[in-house]
C-alpha cells in the first residue's frame, strides 16, 4: 500500500488552503502544512496565545523571547499582523472566523466527533489547552493524522471511545492512505493515494467508507 | 493576495437586501460612517433593522434612511436625542418598531454575537421595565437578566486608518462601537480617512485585526 | 429654607470624591461636580463612550470632532488618558471598577432604587443610554438632585412610581436641602443645609427621614 | 496624587493571606511575572489556588510554588507540558486539586467576572467530559455550556511598559492572558520593564487602563 509520509499529509492537506484563508494550525504534524502551501497565495495565520499574520521562524539568534506559537516555538512577524488578548482570540475562534483549523486526532467518528485531548488514563494528568475551542469553533475542521494507531487499530471509527474533544465538529481527513471527508452518510472518500484500493483502505478503517464519486 | 481594498463607495457596500439587519457604529455624531450611510440610501435597501447606539439625528446617517422609509425596525440605546426629529416622527407615526436595550448590554449583546456564545447573565436592568418578558435569575444573590447575542447581516464602520488586510485603528471616541460591530455581521465594511501600506500600522496597536473585515474604502471623512 | 443652587449641590458632592477617584458623572448637573473637586486631588473620569482620564472643554477652535463625552460634548484628554471600545467601558461599570458614579433622578425610594431614565410617557419614545449600566456597576451611586420636582411633589420616596433605572443602587443623595444616605433603615440624613430642620425636609420628603447623629 | 509606582518587589507582593486565588499571566514561558512569582513564593503564602494557563516548568515560577507545597489548587486550561514535573508529581501524589478548564473558556470566565456578569453559555465542550456535572442547554439548534465568572484575590502580570496611573502595554504574544487578569482580581500587580512619565503612553495604544491596576514595579525582565 501507499502510506503517505507526515509532510506528505501535510502537502496534500496544504493544496485545499486557498488564498486569503485565515487558518489556525495544531500543534505537531498540523504545524507542518504551512511549510506546503502553494507559491502566490497569501494565507494569514492565527495562534491562539494573541497573534494574527505570523510568519516563519526566526533566524537563529534573532528571537524574540515573548514572541511564540500555540506549540511554544519562536515565531516573526509578517507585515498586517496584529497582537490580541486570550479572550479575543478564542471569540475569533469561537466566532466562527477563523476559516479553517487543521488538527490531529486520535480518533474521527463517522458523524464528525474528534476525540484528541485525552486518552482517558487514570495515570497521566489531562490537558485540553485551545483543543475544544477549536474544534468547535472554524468554519471548516480538517484533521491530518495517520489512518491507523501504530498498533495497527482504526483511528476512523463508528464511535470514538476516548474522550471526545467535539461532538460533529471534523469536516475533512487527511490520512497517509486518503482524504475522506465527513457527510451526512458518513465517511466519503474523496480520493486514496497512489493505487490504494477502496478494500484495502476499508480493512484499516473502523466504520464503513463511501467510495469516492 | 489579500486585499479588501474597495475603489467606489457602491462597491464597498455592495449588495443589500431588503430587510437585511444593519450595525452602525458611531456615539452621539463621533464615529459613524457617514459615507456608508449615504451609499446605503442610494443603494435602495427597503424595511431594515437598524442596530445603532443612537438613531440619528438632524438629516444625516440613519436619520436619512428613516426619513426616506427606509427603517423597519431600530434597536439601540438612545434613539432620542435634541435633533432625532426623524426617529420622533416615525415613532409617533407607529411606523417603526423599537426594542429599546441599555447601552451595556446593547455592547455585549453584540460582542456575544461576534464572540460565539449562547448568551450571557448581566445584572444591567434587573427589576426594570427593561427586563419584563426575559428570562432572570439569582446566582449568588444577585439577580441577572438573560441576554442573547446579537448579529447582523451588515456592518457600517468608520475608522481613521485601515490597509489592505482590513485591519483597522480608530482615531479617540470614534472608536465606541465600531470594533464589536467588526465582529458580529457576516459582512463588514469600513470607510477611513488613510489607507496605508500593509505593515504600516503597529501590529501592538491594530484595534480590528482585519479577519473581521470584507471591504475597506478611503473617503473624505464627515463631520455633523 | 436654604436651597442650594445647582453649583453648590455639585460643590457639595464634590467634596466626597477622594483623591486618586475613578469617576463617572452623569449628563447634566453631575456633569458640573468636576468643576468643584478641591485643588490637589487628582479624579480620572470616566465616560461610557470609551474614555478614562479626560479633561476639561478644548479651547473653542482646538475641538477634536471625534472626542466627546456621554453628553455629546467636546473633551480633551489628560496625560495617562486612554481609549476603548464600548464593551470594555461597560465591562468597567458592571465589573465594579468604577469608584464613584454620580446620576440625576426623577425619583429615589428609601431602599435604593432609582428612577431616571423614563417617566413613563406613552407620548414621548424612550430612551435609556448607558443608565442602567451606571446605576448597577458603580462601588457607589450618588444622586445629585433637587429634593423635589417643580411642583414640590417629593423626589425622595417611599417606593418610585416611575420605571426603576435600578433596584437598590444608591448610596447617598445630595439635594438642594441635605445630604441623605440610603441605610437599611431608609434615608438617613447626613447633614442639613445652613439652618435647615428635619421637620421642614421631611415635609418635603415623600418618606421618613431619620435624623443625623 | 496617584501614585501606583513602588520601589521593592516585597512591596509590590503585598499582604497575600493563605488560601489565597492567584491569577498568574502567561501563555508558556511568555508573559509570566516571574519576579512577583519569586516574591510570593519569599512572602511565604500557603494553600494558595493558581489560575493561570499552565503549571509551570522546570523550577521557575508556578512550579516552585508547586515544589514548596504551596499551591492548594490548579485551575488551568493545560497543566502537563514538556518539563512540568512539580505539577505532574503533586498531582500523581493527589497533593492538589486540578479544575481543568477549556483555555476559551478560561479566558471568557476570567473576563466575565471582570466585566461583572453572571455567566455565559459557551459551545466549547458541549458533549464533552469537561461538561459532565455542568448546566447545559440547546439554543436555537446548538448545544452550549453555562460557565461562571472566575474571579481571585490576586493578580501577577507582566507587562512591558507601565505609568503611575498603572497604564499598560505588552510586548507581543506576552500580551496573552495579562489584560484579562487585570481586570478580574480584587488586587492587581505587574511588574513591568521600563516605568514611563505619565503621558508617554498612547491614550489609542494603552492596552490595559491603570483603572484596573494597584500596584507597578519595574523590574529586570527574566526568559526561561
Amino acid at each position: 500500500m501507499i502510506r503517505f509520509t507526515p509532510e506528505q499529509i501535510a502537502a496534500r492537506c496544504a493544496q485545499d488552503i486557498p488564498d486569503g484563508a485565515y487558518v489556525n494550525l495544531g500543534i505537531g504534524m498540523p504545524t507542518e502544512v504551512a511549510n506546503h502551501v502553494p507559491a502566490g497565495r497569501e494565507v494569514i495565520y492565527h495562534s491562539e496565545n494573541g497573534v494574527l499574520g505570523f510568519g516563519t521562524a526566526p533566524e537563529p539568534g534573532t528571537e524574540d523571547p515573548d514572541l511564540i506559537n500555540a506549540s511554544k516555538q519562536y515565531i516573526t512577524m509578517q507585515p498586517g499582523g496584529a497582537f490580541f488578548h486570550q479572550a479575543d482570540s478564542f471569540g475569533m475562534m469561537r466566532g466562527g472566523h477563523i476559516d479553517i483549523s487543521v488538527l490531529g486526532a486520535f480518533q474521527i467518528a463517522a458523524n464528525g466527533d474528534l476525540a484528541n485531548w485525552s486518552t482517558g488514563s487514570e495515570i497521566y494528568p489531562p490537558a485540553v489547552g485551545g483543543a475544544m475551542d477549536l474544534a468547535v469553533g472554524a468554519k471548516q475542521l480538517f484533521v491530518i493524522t495517520r489512518h491507523t494507531h501504530k498498533d495497527g487499530t482504526p483511528k476512523l471509527v463508528e464511535r470514538c471511545s476516548y474522550p471526545l474533544t467535539g461532538a460533529s465538529v471534523v469536516s475533512r481527513i487527511y490520512t497517509d492512505l486518503a482524504v475522506i471527508d465527513i457527510t451526512d452518510n458518513g465517511f466519503q472518500v474523496i480520493e486514496m493515494h497512489g493505487e490504494n484500493s477502496l478494500d484495502e483502505v476499508q480493512q484499516l478503517t473502523g466504520a464503513r467508507l463511501l467510495p469516492p464519486a | 493576495m489579500v486585499n479588501k481594498i474597495v475603489d467606489s463607495i457602491n462597491e464597498a457596500i455592495g449588495p443589500i437586501s431588503d430587510g437585511a439587519t444593519v450595525m452602525c457604529g458611531g456615539f452621539g455624531s463621533s464615529g459613524i460612517a457617514f459615507n456608508l450611510l449615504d451609499a446605503l440610501l442610494e443603494q435602495g435597501a427597503r424595511e431594515l433593522t437598524i442596530i445603532a447606539n443612537n438613531a440619528g439625528v438632524g438629516e444625516t446617517g440613519v436619520a436619512k434612511l428613516l426619513r426616506e422609509h427606509r427603517v423597519a425596525k431600530v434597536i439601540c440605546s438612545y434613539p432620542r436625542s435634541p435633533g432625532s426629529i426623524w426617529f420622533e416622527r416615525r415613532y409617533e407615526e407607529r411606523a417603526i418598531d423599537l426594542e429599546l436595550v441599555p447601552q451595556g448590554t446593547l455592547a455585549e449583546r453584540i460582542r456575544a454575537a461576534g464572540a460565539g456564545l449562547g448568551g450571557f447573565y448581566t445584572p444591567t436592568g434587573y427589576g426594570t421595565e427593561l427586563a419584563k418578558g426575559k428570562r432572570t435569575e439569582v446566582i449568588d444573590g444577585v439577580g441577572y437578566v438573560f441576554e442573547r447575542p446579537l448579529a447582523a447581516d451588515v456592518a457600517l464602520l468608520k475608522a481613521s486608518q485601515g490597509d489592505r488586510w482590513g485591519n483597522l485603528v480608530y482615531h479617540t471616541t470614534a472608536r465606541n462601537f465600531n470594533p464589536i460591530m467588526a465582529t458580529a455581521a457576516t459582512t463588514v465594511i469600513a470607510e477611513v480617512s488613510e489607507i496605508v501600506e500593509l505593515g504600516a500600522l503597529d501590529p501592538e496597536s491594530v484595534v480590528t485585526p482585519g479577519i473581521f473585515l470584507d471591504r475597506v474604502i478611503e473617503v473624505d471623512q464627515v463631520f455633523v
